[in-house]
């Protein structure tokens, strides 16, 4: 630690460079969480890559395709954007929630998502909503799923000289809308016990046509529940449907017992959540139709 | 290893020091420039006591490489009161007796300037989840929030 | 005479008596009487708060004593705020 | 006591420290920078229960920059001797081991080396380089556990019972009346078994001090306390030395509620400043503080309560098991003399366990003991008055201790203020108010002593008639705010003409620490008695200036009144008679000094609104009202500051804060992410009333308040709790996956 250094790249490119070069090197978005681990004596690297001043990485826009977020882009400024809140209130909802109002002026959803913890927030929100990360290294871009992002708690797709440059989040289809909601003890500052991100498109006669149901928290990466995401096709989101739904995610969530919570409860509270975050996405979707 | 050279500006003055790249913004302004007034309560941005202002937005100092401020604008608690005179959110406190032992209160103030920068009229839900990562253990917190919202009108110039 | 109270734990040391009258004039005094007749309790009380018609005193030991006193010896009470 | 007419005693004056506080200015301990300091920092171990081997410290030592390390075999041999009897008392032995483990370390975090270096990163670093071998032995992390009968024994050669080694330091007893006997009258017995968790104090402010040695032998130490003077003699007797050679200068102190009543780092950083000849300074990380300071007991509480079909509580029998940490001193006394005050027992039996587990040494927490029995005692009653079917205010009042009445402790109460808590809480909109869906009410009522102790002031007057006020307590919720307001009332001045310090060890008389409630009440006293003194010398120069007798000038309001009506005498104010001080036999000074016994408890009634979401077990606190007697509101604002800041604290013991302890012995949770103290969107705002029944024994009527907050918020919000789901919670925390466990086996 005492030996590490701060490197602030203006490009892309360089940064892959010193990511290349030194394998014990880290990306520095928000340091919500890097620089916590270093503070707590568990991480010690090489060099800080701060990617703050490669002016991409600082980019959020919405065009006909969707979102592009740059991976230094803050909650903060993710939160206070327009678009982000008329088009995907639940995205909005799940980075709002990544801790107090000071960390959502640092941390990033690049952070959230590499930390590659099992219980970060925005990742079921931003999996619901089918968002892509683009990822930059030495062998040039590629892009992944968020969901296929993270390959175990602290693990990740990332290898040596890789970084994530940006999020792309496609525009929602005709009504659709997503919702996000998770389970702390207290009403703020907590790790989420369970997330789940939900996302539903109806058709015109308010039937769900299309839905994706994502679990955070209740396994060692995100959980895509397929099975509950069927269970709502082709309801109205009726009283059955969302039991079926929800006893569907609490049979897909696969969680372990910790100083959080425990097996039983994380089960259970995936499937209330479940039937909680689709019923104000159905609303959601509703009003737009 | 050789140190960083920092030129910042910090309350509206330009300032630069020396700096190791691990260490944080807090450690730096506390030791390197001697700006006390940000306080250290856990060093991870769990309690809210070393808030500042970074680029006019509220982060945890803790969490900020001194490094990182290079071209940037730094505003503490020091910056908080313009000559001789107390913001109004300062006096509030005082008069609301918003504080005990007055160790949360610095990260408090800089986080109540932030919130009413940007919504002049919060609730008083929006007030106490704005500011929920500013911990206090001696108050309890209902005079930090009646100090806040008593602020707010202030500053909107209605008569408190 | 100053009445002692004492607690059950106590009475093992004072042959099971619950109360005693002893005449003192301080607090003192009534320790060395208590101790003089009582050798098995010599020394048990002199970190011992002691309550005297109430008022519990942490440093007794030359608190005055009425001859109406009622006195108890108890545990130290401190605390933090 | 007579009615007094105050000016100034029950304002809300702006606090005197208030614009360095605001402002950032004040300085905390670990604020205090002195020219070539060094940083030091604390190896900790990383077991619960292990004999130490070997320590190698080479490696650190070779690293550049720094300046010392040291073990336990550098500190003094501080015998083990337990000074004060079964209910409380201090061991020093105790005290040096914890500052710095010997030959065994006894909790995970467990102080065992130290280095001073020239950056905190560098110490830190060093640390982690210091290698230690251990010898693993079993932990002892539960009271189950220690009182097993095969149980590891921490302190085979220290604590005896019935001729074995045992865990158990004390056993207290206190009993009454004939209890089997009164258990047969009873018509109704409510009997359950209750568990608290240990949780921290979380003052926000880490321990932190610097020290400076001097080459005569001398030290200095500034640090963040509840005493100057405690600190003074503890570290001179952890480290065999004369406390004269000590010097203790409080700093501001960013929260303690009794945690910073010991000492930890002190004298570390005093060898370490000894053996570089550099100040030092240390200040612990958040980690540190929650793995190796003072947490309070984890403890488990039996209670059996009889009552008449009309409410008449017949008998009481409580036993009680508290956890010490390390070292023994539980609160296990406290706990059991505040268990069944609150109301008349005929017959009781309290019996209250000391037991030493691998877990941190408790310090102090605010109402030491307390809220753990009263948790236990007053979820019982709440119990009985739905199996009587009487109103909770009610079945209290009916039982509730009043002048006159023998405390299961000893004495008998004076004037006290239960009742009218009682009452102003029934007449309270908040008690009458409608709940909404899956909402439920709790009350609970509690009580904490004053504690008395020694206090000293020393308070001046300047030639432009204004005043200084000097006493020895660390301010850490108000209290200079209130020392100006005293001298102003007895000066008659405004109390921003007053201008209160907090002195040092070499600066005031003996004071004990801030703590125990006392400072408005005892340190009070003595800043009373020294302005009477003031008032006094200040007559007696109004008359010679008139040059008359001093009998024959009245003074009122920071006015001297001439009472011979013959001489030519217009009142004379203290602006006039203070630039004459030098020609009348100079300054103005007066001290006193004072030891009052402790009297007056201060007891309280709160009501809680909780809403609970039945399909997660997530609660929340939707409504909060305090109730209590403060004797005399001496500033209103701190009052109700401490009672809001007290249920704060208990409502977050009841709610969701507790240590959580791995297979090994470590604490999984040493952080405020998930030690999970209220944050302001936890709570609503929380309503203070304040009753006013005189304490006899102090000339304004004040009563401590700082501590009675904490104790009945744990039952309220359990009463709350059961009124809201139908569970009777007996394990606290009371948290989202234990209440959906609990109310789905109830089926509720």
């Amino acid at each position: 630690m005492l030996e590490s250094r701060y490197e602030a790249p203006l490009t892309v490119q360089d940064a892959v460079d010193l990511l290349s070069a030194d394998s014990e090197a880290r990306v520095l978005a928000g340091g919500t969480d890097l620089l916590v681990q270093l503070r707590l004596g568990r991480s010690a690297p090489s060099a800080f890559v701060d990617i703050k001043r490669i002016p991409e990485m600082s980019q959020l826009e919405t065009d006909g395709t969707g979102l592009h977020c740059g991976a230094g882009v803050s909650a903060a400024a993710i939160f206070e954007d327009e678009n982000v809140h008329s088009l995907w209130p639940g995205v909005a909802e799940a980075t709002d929630l990544i801790g107090s109002t000071q960390i959502q002026g640092r941390a990033t959803w690049t952070g959230n998502l590499c930390n590659a913890s099992p219980a970060a927030d925005t990742v079921p929100a931003l999996a619901a909503v089918g968002a892509q990360v683009v990822i930059n290294g030495p062998s040039g871009e590629r892009t992944v799923p968020v969901e296929s992002f993270c390959t175990a708690p602290g693990r990740t797709v990332l290898t040596t000289g890789e970084l994530v440059t940006r999020f792309m989040i496609p525009s929602p289809a005709p009504r659709t809308a997503d919702a996000y909601l998770r389970l702390i003890p207290r009403t703020e500052m907590d790790i989420a016990v369970v997330g789940v991100g939900v996302s539903l498109t109806l058709d015109a006669n308010g039937v769900v046509s299309a839905a994706r149901v994502a679990l955070g928290a209740v396994a060692p990466t995100v959980v895509l529940a397929d099975a509950a995401a069927a269970a709502l096709i082709g309801s109205s989101l009726d009283d059955a449907a969302l039991e079926a739904a929800s006893s569907a995610a609490s049979h897909a969530a696969n969680p372990i017992d910790d100083k959080r919570g425990t097996v039983e409860y994380r089960k259970r509270v995936a499937g209330v959540l479940t039937k909680r975050a689709a019923t104000i996405a159905y609303e959601r979707a509703k009003e737009r139709g | 290893m050789g140190k960083l050279h920092i030129e910042t500006q910090i309350n509206g003055e330009p300032a630069e020091f020396l700096c190791e790249g691990h260490q944080s913004l807090l450690e730096v302004l506390r030791d390197g420039v001697g700006l006390l007034g940000t306080k250290e309560g856990c060093t991870t941005g769990d309690c809210g006591a070393c808030s500042v202002m970074l680029d006019g937005r509220l982060v945890p100092s803790c969490l900020v490489l001194a490094a990182e401020t290079e071209g940037r604008t730094v505003e503490t608690i020091e910056g908080v009161a313009t000559g001789d005179q107390l913001h109004p959110i300062q006096q509030k406190f005082l008069e609301h007796a918003a504080l005990q032992c007055g160790i949360c209160t610095p990260g408090l103030i800089v986080a109540t300037r932030a919130l009413l920068e940007k919504n002049p009229n919060p609730t008083e839900t929006e007030a106490r989840y704005f500011l929920a990562g500013n911990l206090c253990r001696c108050t309890g917190y209902d005079k930090i929030i009646r100090a806040v919202l008593d602020a707010a009108a202030e500053m909107r110039g209605e008569a408190g | 005479m100053a009445r002692i109270i004492f607690s059950s734990a106590q009475r093992d040391w004072v042959d099971g008596a619950e109360t005693l009258e002893i005449d003192a004039k301080r607090v003192a005094d009534l320790l060395n009487a208590l101790y003089e007749r009582f050798p098995a309790l010599a020394g048990r009380l002199d970190h011992a708060a002691v309550a005297i018609d109430g008022d519990i005193y942490n440093d007794a030991r030359f608190q005055p004593l009425r001859t109406d006193s009622e006195v108890h010896f108890m545990g130290q009470v401190a605390g933090g705020q | 006591m007579s009615k007094r007419k105050f000016k100034y005693v029950g304002t809300r004056p702006i606090r005197p420290d208030g614009v360095e506080k605001v402002t950032g200015r004040a300085n905390y301990g670990a604020d205090i920078m002195l020219p070539g300091m060094l940083h030091g920092a604390i190896a900790r171990s990383e077991h619960a229960h292990a004999r130490i081997v070997r320590i190698d410290t080479s490696a650190a030592e070779a690293m550049d920059g720094v300046r010392a390390v040291l073990t336990g075999a550098d500190f003094p041999d501080i015998p083990n001797q337990w000074m004060g009897d079964d209910e409380g008392g201090i061991d020093f032995g105790a005290i040096a081991q914890n500052c710095m483990a010997r030959d065994r370390v006894l909790y995970h975090g467990h102080a065992l080396a130290a280095v001073a270096a020239t950056t905190t990163a560098i110490a830190q670093e060093a640390c982690r380089r210091i290698e230690v071998e251990y010898e693993v032995l079993p932990a002892v992390m539960d009271l189950d556990t220690a009182l097993s009968p095969d149980a590891t024994i921490l302190h085979p050669e220290a604590h005896v019972r019935d001729g074995q080694p045992s865990n158990i330091a004390t056993k207290i007893v206190y009993e009454g009346g004939e209890l089997d006997d009164a258990f047969t009258q009873a018509d109704v017995i409510v009997e359950r078994e209750f568990k608290t968790p240990m949780v921290h104090q979380g003052y926000i402010e880490p321990h932190g001090c610097t020290v400076r040695f001097n080459e005569d032998g001398k030290y200095t130490i500034w640090c963040s306390t509840q005493g100057a003077f405690g600190v003074q003699m503890f570290a001179a007797m952890v480290l065999g030395l004369d406390p004269n050679l000590i010097k203790c200068v409080p700093t501001e102190i960013g929260g303690g509620f009794g945690g910073k009543t010991t000492i930890y780092l002190e004298p570390v950083a005093m060898l370490l400043a000894r053996h570089t000849g550099r100040p030092v300074r240390m200040v612990m990380t958040r980690e540190e503080v929650f793995r190796a300071s003072g947490p309070t007991s984890g403890g488990q509480v039996r209670v059996k309560i009889g009552a008449k079909r009309d409410g008449t509580f017949v008998a009481g029998d409580c036993e009680i098991t508290l956890e010490a940490g390390a070292f023994r001193g539980s609160p296990a006394g406290a706990a059991a003399m505040t268990a069944l005050s609150s109301y008349r027992f005929p017959s009781y039996r309290i019996q209250s366990y000391d037991v030493v587990v691998n877990k941190p040494k408790v310090a102090a927490y605010r109402a030491p003991g307390a809220p753990i029995s009263n948790f236990a005692v007053e979820s019982c009653i709440d119990e009985l008055s739905r199996e009587l079917e009487i109103d909770p205010i009610e079945l209290r009042l009916q039982n509730a201790v009043e002048e006159g009445d023998r405390a299961p402790y000893g004495p008998v109460f004076k004037q006290i203020g239960l009742r009218e808590t009682l009452e102003q809480a029934r007449a309270h909109p908040h008690y009458s108010a409608p709940l909404g869906e899956n909402q439920g009410r709790g009350i609970a009522c509690g009580f904490w002593f004053n504690a008395g102790l020694q206090s000293s002031a020393i308070v001046s007057v300047n030639a432009d008639g204004s005043a200084i006020v000097r006493t020895g307590n660390p301010d850490i919720g108000g209290s200079r705010a209130s020392m100006a307001i005293m001298v102003a009332e007895e000066i008659g001045i405004p109390v921003e003409r007053v201008r209160p310090m907090v002195g040092d060890t070499e600066s005031v008389g003996y004071t004990d620490l801030t703590g125990g409630s006392r400072v408005t009440f005892a340190t009070g006293m003595a800043v009373i008695e020294a302005s009477q003194k003031v008032v006094l010398q200040l007559r007696e120069r109004a008359a010679i200036i008139w040059g008359v007798e001093v009998d024959d000038v009245r003074w009122e309001d920071g006015v001297a009144y001439g009472l011979n009506a013959a001489a030519d005498q217009d009142p004379m104010p203290l602006h006039v008679v203070a630039p004459q001080l030098r020609t009348t036999g100079g300054p103005v000074v007066a001290s006193a000094q004072v030891s009052p016994p402790a009297a007056g408890p201060g007891f309280a009634t709160h009501i809680c609104d909780i809403e609970v979401d039945p399909e997660t077990g997530r609660s929340q606190v939707v409504r909060y009202t305090t109730v209590q007697d403060a004797g005399k509101a001496v500033h209103p604002s701190y009052v109700e500051g401490q009672m809001q800041g007290g249920a704060a604290q208990g409502i977050g013991w009841a709610l969701n804060e507790e240590y959580v302890w791995d297979e090994d012995g470590k604490v999984e949770n040493p952080g405020f992410l998930d030690y999970r103290m209220p944050v302001a969107s936890d709570l609503p705002m929380i309503d203070t009333v304040i009753v006013e029944v005189p304490n006899p024994i102090h000339p304004y009527g004040v009563r401590g308040v700082g501590e009675t907050p904490i104790v009945p918020p744990l039952a309220t919000v359990a009463n709350a709790m059961r009124s809201a789901t139908g569970v009777r919670f007996e394990q606290l925390p009371m948290s989202p996956p234990r209440v959906l466990a609990a109310t789905d086996e109830t089926g509720s």
